[in-house]
């Protein structure tokens, strides 16, 4: 087991440079879907609101964001 | 005639245990004994020959029953500068015996040369025992001037070094000799086996005392490409105590550098380490300077506040280093880590007690464990930490009275499926989006008892 | 999201102007969130992130301990490490909301929020925005909530603009519902603030001014008497307040209140049976009977003593010379000193020039909220005018009163060219657009005329935009004073000092920590530090060990005690000591690095408090040269060069010379040489001294460690015998004269 | 010198009350504290001329203890505190006169300038007005003379400094002060009567602008620092040395009472302008009127901003920052 050559060094996934980057374009996509759905939310009444598009608003809202959330944190040097 | 009765006495004792094979005798021993620093560091290189006819094939090697301090590490090579195997055996009246396997036995009047190494610690004992800020620091080593051996002895000598000119006493066993901070004892002959004859130096040592009480090392594996470490250290001059005031103003005034206080110290970080914090209960420490050099990261570690002899501190000395030094993968979906158990705390340093914690990612399977000394492995334990639903496994590793040679590899093996990396963020999203749901379902919720016209409630 | 539950839409109109507003609103209270959070973190970027001030470190352990123990032993947890001997009963002596929720940064954008609602509630969005801009950067409020101030206040404030958020919100519908929430959130305040006095006295008074005003109605009938109900229970549930809200008078006014209004709601009833011409008489004379039956009932309640009369803290609100005589205490801290015109404006910049101006339009166009503002307005500016702390309770209606004061202005400015220029800045841009979804709380004149059809500007467009650029300049203006103040004032940290030497290179002194450090590793577990009460939760905190003097100064002669060991002489400070079986003696010296915060100033206070207590033994006046002077130099006071806060000070100071120029022993706080040089301590000996020597730590010796050989054991280890002062008496002879020394021991030891 | 004053004093004194009183020299301390004790009953102040003071305070042997207030009550001697200091001082010996610790171990005497002079002379006082303990025994030492500019002499003070020289413990009573409780009542009454006298038209009370001023002006003393004034009483302006005046202070610690009404000013004519600007929009008003008040508030605002800047920044180190003027 001990043979090290037979084995890869391991890195990340994802090139820890590129982390803030991705913060940035993921959180910004995330913000404007959560804006987009409050807008929504607060402007279309009881009448006129669309739960389907609700729900899609914010289940686009809610992956973008988590992502984002998530290299926000690697970013700072939190790893999770 | 007392050392006789001595003698005798022990040679009682062993004669019952194991046979010593008296054919083998220690043609030349040379012994050196370093006294620089607060360990007591002991080299003799033996040349064994053997009188008898039957082949040898291991040595044993005794340390004295009423050696002071504690015997930290042991080690024996051969003439070509390789490890011998040595395992330690139980011989009563003799608190550490070991048994050295030579590589090919010893023939009939052929001679070997082995070396032993070992180290003491909590042998050099500070006299008087506590002293005031001005004073120097003094300590007494007992030893023996001849070397320890169930073996009889032709010849042998023994060099002590010190790290000091001045010398207060030293036991003066013809023939015996002194230039400036070595003392040179024989070459005496024809010593018979298991002999003692104390030998004490009493001599000013200005060399940090300086004992790791505990020290709790926690590396923290990232599949997102980074190692976590973090060492709790409580530190603790084990020199002579301080008596009487701390004196503010003395301290500032006198410069000299070898005092028996201690300022500060060096400690050495691999050279990848990045995001280094040093800090303690209270906060930051702001007295630290971090040099690189060429392949490691060299660290001025200055306690808050300068110690003297039974003064204790602790800190927190935290770093990450990129993953790709330390785990590697093979084809399905194994990893390995490879990892110091110890590292370097400052040089000559003296661990009373480790304990080494290993967290693994979430969801790791078939963990096994290698170790390059056998250590005590606690019983696992689980963490949660940022992000964590599931929980991450702990390997926890305990060992105590370790120095310097005790730095070395150990790896850990585990399966882990790569998809798992995924588990935070999806955790996240999933948080947010139920707190989205809760948004959709509030803003249909209605709280008015009678149905209101909305110009009016809103 | 706090935004999400409340931006209701008025669904009458739905278009997509709302949908741009409300983005708007979002985002500016966003960017309000932001610039609030990241101005409260020079303290963390200049410094570390560590709990800067005294105070806040009690709260960091009271939380740990919860967090370690559960709540329900924190509330019953008995604090022996404080007040030694007696011990301190934390959970029936704090406010402990504070503990359950932490982090102060995040807490000041919650207050924007809230601070908006309110201001939305009371007069338009507009001015809601500009309030919550104004808060989130204002340095009146940023002073309590810094990162790294842990402090109550910070999230008081908050509790504060969303009780009385609520509680507008309940007198405008009248609804049950917000009447209870009012009453939860009032009873966060009481669990996290002592100011919750200020709220519960304001809301009867709003209610009383209402009900004078011919303004009362069923809904405040309503929502003050749930309010009214619910808080009282509520707030009896928090230990520390227990049984005050029916004991005390502080609290007196809200149940006369309550008493009044069901009598007047029951003559309202009245009305509704009785004839027009009788019912008005009636009416008068039972208000006027029952306000007098309450406020007797009140005072002979007082007099008998089934009712508390006011604390001294809270009465020296009103007799504001009261403090400065009776509780010096008190008076000694520095944030209950009077507030100058200086620190308001410090503190508030343009908005204390233009909040008057918006009370002008909260009062002309008065309405239920509006009373409640003015009212809010008139009592907060005269508690702040008495004491600087209360500057905080200012800060946010201030910031209403401008936003309204703005956004008013703006409005009228950008309305006729909104469409000429439709680049501005948000705040103002929804302002504009916000008053189209302007909501009833306005009955302002302006705004009848929107739907007026635009006639030619008058104004004309130059004057115009040369009045917005001004608006917009000292807008500016304000916000870079907040970020000037912010950084330069209150962000520097009590426990960490920065000293910047000539090359401007800025270098950390870490005394204080490095001393408390040194306390907690290398003294016993149970050793017992006696410093000033200054310093006592920093040394709780931080050294975790005994102390006896802290920072909640509930044990005035203990205080004092304290005050009267450091300020009598070594022999008879030594027996307080031993009374009080001290171990350690922590001073803070700042003479050596000029540092100004330094005991021998706080010095006078120590004498004085003492002197409240022991007027035999100590005397003021002793401390002081024949022609009245405080100075530590060959001139000073005999008494003052003897005292153990002297000696401590500048033992061994006397050798050092700071540099060339200077004689040895020169202070650099007080400038002067110190009187006092070669001196030896008998009954203490320096255990730790800091690297700049801010902190100096002394030990007590045990009877039977003096280097006094001639006295024999028996006659040192007696405590309270006059026997042993009388021999320090002897020995002293010849030295420095100290008669009155001697006759301090003697009276000492009748008297501990 | 001392004792020719006496002589002095003497003669006159028998030249004066020859036939009067006839002067037995060695007054027994029994009889002394007798009288004292009569006079005390009687009174609780002893008004002292020359020779009293002579018999019973200079006197020796002495069981008793006498605080003497030396002073000029006199109106051509204009001294304005002695009046404060005879009340406080009155006040401290009437509590003593009626407390339980009333024993004839402690006495209150007054010696007036234009009665004793010649007691200031012996005394060396050329100040009044000045606390005096003269203890039973032994001359009075530095610390028998009550030092008033540090302790100031209020009745509390009083007590305390007596309670330090001599162990006696005086409750300082002071007599109810009812003026302002009066002044309330009457205030009340007053405004009460006013209702009732035009219960026909109480509109005024609707006047928004009456009460809005009210508050106005109340902000404008609060914010600028009146409270601070009331409590720390800090001079009006500050003359230096050389005769010029300071009207600002310099530190930001302290100000100086003309400083407080400036800044009064100052705010209120910021308010104004912005009310001016506000009004402004209003279209009710017809449009010459509303460029005018535009530019008025707007020149207001903006002078008048700078200028409250300008003396921040005077009263601040190293603050940047300023609008029009430095």
């Amino acid at each position: 087991m001990a043979d090290f050559d037979s084995m890869t060094r391991y890195v990340s996934p994802v090139n820890p440079a590129i982390f803030p980057h991705l913060t940035f374009v993921l959180l910004g996509i995330g913000i404007f879907f959560t804006a987009w759905f409050f807008v929504y939310e607060v402007t279309s009444t009881k009448l006129s609101r669309d739960i389907k598009k609700e729900l899609l608003l914010s289940l686009v809202a809610s992956i973008f964001s988590g992502f984002g959330i998530l290299f926000l944190l690697l970013t700072v040097g939190i790893y999770v | 005639m007392l050392r006789l009765l001595s003698i005798l006495a022990v040679i009682g004792y062993v004669v019952c245990a194991i046979p010593i094979n008296s054919n083998l005798v220690n043609k030349n021993v040379d012994r050196i004994i370093d006294l620089n620093s607060q360990l007591v560091k002991v080299t003799a290189s033996i040349t064994l020959e053997n009188t008898g006819k039957d082949p040898v094939s291991n040595v044993l090697i005794f340390m004295e029953p009423d050696a002071q301090g504690a015997l930290a590490f042991i080690s024996a090579q051969d003439a070509l500068k390789e490890d011998l195997k040595l395992e330690p055996i139980k011989v009563d009246g003799i608190n550490d015996a070991y048994d050295v396997k030579l590589r090919q036995p010893l023939n009939q009047g052929r001679t070997a040369g082995i070396t032993v190494e070992y180290v003491y610690t909590d042998a050099l004992q500070p006299y008087p025992n506590s002293i005031s800020q001005k004073d120097r620091q003094l300590v007494r080593y007992f030893g023996n001037h001849y070397f320890y051996s169930p073996y009889k002895t032709v010849k042998q000598t023994t060099t002590v070094m010190l790290n000091s000119r001045d010398i207060e006493s030293y036991t003066k066993l013809k023939p015996v000799s002194q230039q400036d901070t070595t003392i040179t004892y024989g070459p005496y002959n024809n010593i018979e086996s298991l002999t003692v004859d104390q030998l004490i130096v009493h001599y000013e040592n200005n060399a940090p005392f300086l004992t790791v009480t505990r020290i709790e090392r926690l590396i923290e594996i990232s599949h997102w490409g980074n190692i976590a470490v973090q060492e709790n250290t409580e530190i603790y001059h084990s020199g002579a105590k301080l008596k009487g005031p701390f004196s503010r103003y003395d301290y500032q005034r006198d410069s000299s550098s070898s005092h028996h206080s201690i300022k500060a110290y060096h400690t050495v970080l691999p050279a990848a380490a990045h995001s280094i914090y040093y800090r303690d209960s209270n906060g930051n420490i702001s007295t630290s300077q971090v040099r690189p050099r060429k392949d490691w990261i060299e660290l001025e570690l200055r306690p808050r506040f300068p110690l003297f002899g039974g003064w204790k501190s602790s800190y927190t000395l935290g770093y990450s280093v990129p993953s790709y030094q330390y785990l590697f993968k093979t084809n399905n979906n194994q990893y390995v880590l490879k990892m110091r158990l110890l590292d370097h705390v400052f040089d000559d340093m003296h661990v009373n007690e480790l304990e080494t914690s290993i967290v693994l990612p979430v969801g790791v399977k078939n963990v096994q464990l290698k170790t390059p000394y056998p250590v005590q492995r606690l019983d696992d334990e689980v963490t949660y930490k940022y992000l964590d639903n599931l929980g991450r496994m702990i390997i926890k590793l305990r060992k105590e009275n370790l120095v310097e040679q005790h730095i070395q590899d150990l790896e850990i093996t585990y399966d882990w499926q790569s998809v798992l990396l995924l588990h935070e963020p999806i955790l996240l999203s999933l948080a947010l989006y139920a707190l989205f749901v809760f948004v959709i379902i509030y803003v249909r919720l209605d709280f008015s008892i009678h149905k209101p016209d909305h110009s009016k409630t809103q | 999201m706090i935004q999400a539950g409340t931006k209701k839409p008025p669904t009458s109109k739905l278009n997509n102007k709302t949908g741009i507003s409300s983005l708007i609103i979002f985002v500016v209270l966003l960017l309000a969130w932001i610039a609030g959070f990241s101005s409260r973190l020079f303290a963390v970027i200049r410094f570390e992130s560590i709990i800067h001030e005294f105070d806040p470190w009690f709260n960091y352990r009271a939380t740990a301990y919860m967090v370690k123990h559960g709540f329900y032993n924190f509330l019953n947890w008995f604090d022996e490490r404080a007040w030694y001997p007696l011990g301190r009963i934390v959970g029936g002596t704090v406010y402990p909301g504070l503990m359950i929720t932490s982090g102060t940064p995040i807490f000041s954008g919650l207050t924007a929020i809230s601070t908006y609602l309110l201001t939305k509630e009371l007069w338009s969005v507009g001015a809601g925005l500009f309030a919550a801009c104004f808060i989130a950067i204002v340095p009146g409020y940023i002073s309590r909530s810094v990162a790294g101030s842990y402090d109550n206040e910070g999230i008081a404030i908050f509790a504060l603009q969303f009780t009385y958020f609520l509680w507008v919100k309940s007198v405008k519908t009248g609804s049950i519902f917000w009447a209870c929430m009012s009453a939860l959130s009032y009873f966060y305040m009481v669990s996290a603030w002592g100011g919750y006095v200020f709220i519960i006295n304001l809301i009867p008074l709003h209610v009383f001014v209402l009900i004078l005003m011919g303004r009362f109605s069923n809904k405040v009938f309503t929502s003050y008497t749930t309010f009214y109900i619910l808080g009282l229970l509520l707030s009896m549930q928090v230990p520390f307040v227990g049984f005050q809200p029916i004991r005390t008078s502080e609290h007196m006014a809200a149940s006369g209140v309550f008493a009044l209004s069901i009598a007047v709601a029951v003559l309202k009833y009245l009305q509704s049976v009785l004839s027009k011409s009788e019912f008005k008489s009636l009416f008068i004379f039972g208000v006027l009977t029952s306000s007098a039956v309450v406020f007797f009932t009140v005072v002979v309640l007082t007099y008998t003593g089934y009712i508390a009369p006011w604390s001294g803290r809270f009465y020296s609100l009103w007799d504001t010379g009261y403090a400065k005589i009776h509780i010096p205490i008190i008076a000694s801290v520095s944030e209950h000193q009077p507030t100058t015109w200086f620190s308001f404006f410090f503190d508030l910049h343009i908005l204390v020039t233009t909040f008057p101006a918006g009370l002008w339009y909260c009062i002309k166009n008065i309405n239920d909220e509006r009373v409640f503002v003015v009212l809010y307005a008139l009592s907060a500016v005269y508690f702040a005018g008495v004491m600087v702390r209360l500057m905080l309770t200012l800060t946010p209606v201030v910031c209403m009163l401008s936003g309204i004061a703005f956004s008013g202005l703006l409005d009228l400015f950008f309305k006729e060219d909104a469409i000429q220029r439709p680049e501005e800045i948000e705040p103002e841009e929804s302002s504009a657009v916000s008053s189209k979804l302007y909501d009833k709380a306005g009955r302002v004149p302006k705004m009848k005329h929107e739907q007026q059809p635009r006639e030619t500007d008058p104004i004309g467009p130059n004057v115009r935009s040369i009045i917005l650029v001004v608006i917009m300049l000292l807008l500016m203006l304000f916000a870079v004073h907040c970020t000037w103040v912010t950084s330069n004032a209150y962000s520097s940290p009590s426990v960490v000092l920065a000293s910047y030497s000539a090359d401007g290179s800025r270098q950390i002194l870490d005394d204080f920590r490095e001393a408390y450090f040194w306390l907690s590793q290398n003294t016993a577990d149970h050793a017992r530090v006696m410093s000033w009460w200054d310093y006592g939760y920093q040394i709780a905190g931080m050294a975790n060990r005994t102390t006896l003097v802290d920072n909640n100064t509930w044990n005035n002669s203990h205080i004092a005690l304290v005050g009267k060991a450091m300020s009598s002489n070594e022999s008879a400070a030594y027996e307080i000591m031993t009374a009080l079986d001290v171990d350690y003696v922590l001073v803070i010296f700042g003479g050596v690095i000029g540092y100004s915060g330094d005991d021998i100033n706080k010095f006078l206070w120590m004498v004085r408090i003492a002197e409240g207590e022991h007027p035999k033994d100590i005397r003021e006046s002793d401390y002081f040269t024949e022609n009245g002077e405080f100075r530590v130099d060959s001139q000073g006071a005999p008494t003052l060069l003897n005292c153990l806060m002297y000696k401590l000070s500048y033992y061994r100071f006397g050798e050092l010379k700071l540099d060339y120029r200077t004689a040895a022993g020169y202070d650099r706080t007080r400038n002067t040489v110190i009187g006092n040089k070669d001196f030896t301590l008998t009954y203490l000996e320096e255990a730790y001294t800091t690297e700049h020597w801010l902190v100096r730590i002394y030990r007590v010796k045990k009877p039977d460690e003096f280097n006094r050989p001639r006295i024999p054991v028996a006659n040192r280890l007696v405590k309270s015998s006059s026997f042993s002062s009388k021999k320090n008496s002897k020995r002293k002879k010849g030295s420095i004269k100290n008669k009155p020394v001697v006759i301090k021991g003697k009276r000492l030891s009748k008297q501990s | 010198m001392k004792c020719i004053l006496i002589l002095i004093a003497l003669s006159s004194f028998c030249f004066y009350h020859a036939g009067s009183q006839v002067r037995k020299p060695g007054v027994s301390m029994a009889e002394r504290v007798q009288q004292l004790t009569e006079m005390a009953n009687a009174k609780a102040v002893l008004k002292f001329n020359g020779n009293k003071f002579r018999d019973y305070v200079k006197a020796t042997p002495r069981n008793y203890s006498i605080i003497v207030m030396f002073t000029a009550m006199a109106p051509h001697r204009q001294c304005m505190v002695c009046k404060h200091a005879h009340d406080e001082f009155v006040i401290v010996a009437n509590s003593f006169r009626y407390s339980q610790a009333y024993s004839n171990k402690l006495f209150f005497a007054i010696v007036d300038f234009d009665e004793g002079s010649d007691v200031f002379q012996m005394m060396r006082l050329n100040t009044a007005p000045v606390f005096i303990h003269f203890p039973p025994k032994g001359k009075p030492k530095n610390l028998d003379t009550m030092d008033i500019q540090r302790i100031g002499f209020s009745a509390e003070s009083i007590a305390k400094w007596i309670n330090e020289r001599t162990d006696i413990n005086i409750r300082v009573f002071r007599p109810p002060n009812y003026s302002g409780t009066l002044a309330l009542v009457v205030l009340f009454a007053l405004i009460a009567a006013i209702l009732y006298l035009r219960r026909n038209n109480l509109e005024f009370l609707h006047n928004k602008n009456m009460w809005a001023t009210g508050a106005l002006f109340f902000c404008f003393s609060m914010v600028s620092g009146q409270m601070w004034n009331h409590i720390r009483g800090p001079p009006f302006v500050h003359k230096g040395q050389n005769g010029q005046i300071a009207y600002i202070h310099g530190s930001s610690q302290a100000q100086f009472v003309l400083e407080t009404y400036i800044v009064m000013v100052l705010n209120g004519a910021i308010v104004l302008g912005m009310i001016l600007l506000t009004e402004s929009g209003n279209r009710k008003r017809d449009p010459k009127k509303r460029r005018i008040l535009a530019v008025a508030g707007l020149v207001l605002v903006s002078v008048f901003f700078s200028l409250i800047l300008s003396v921040f920044r005077s009263k601040t180190q190293g603050y940047p920052y300023s609008f029009l003027f430095k």
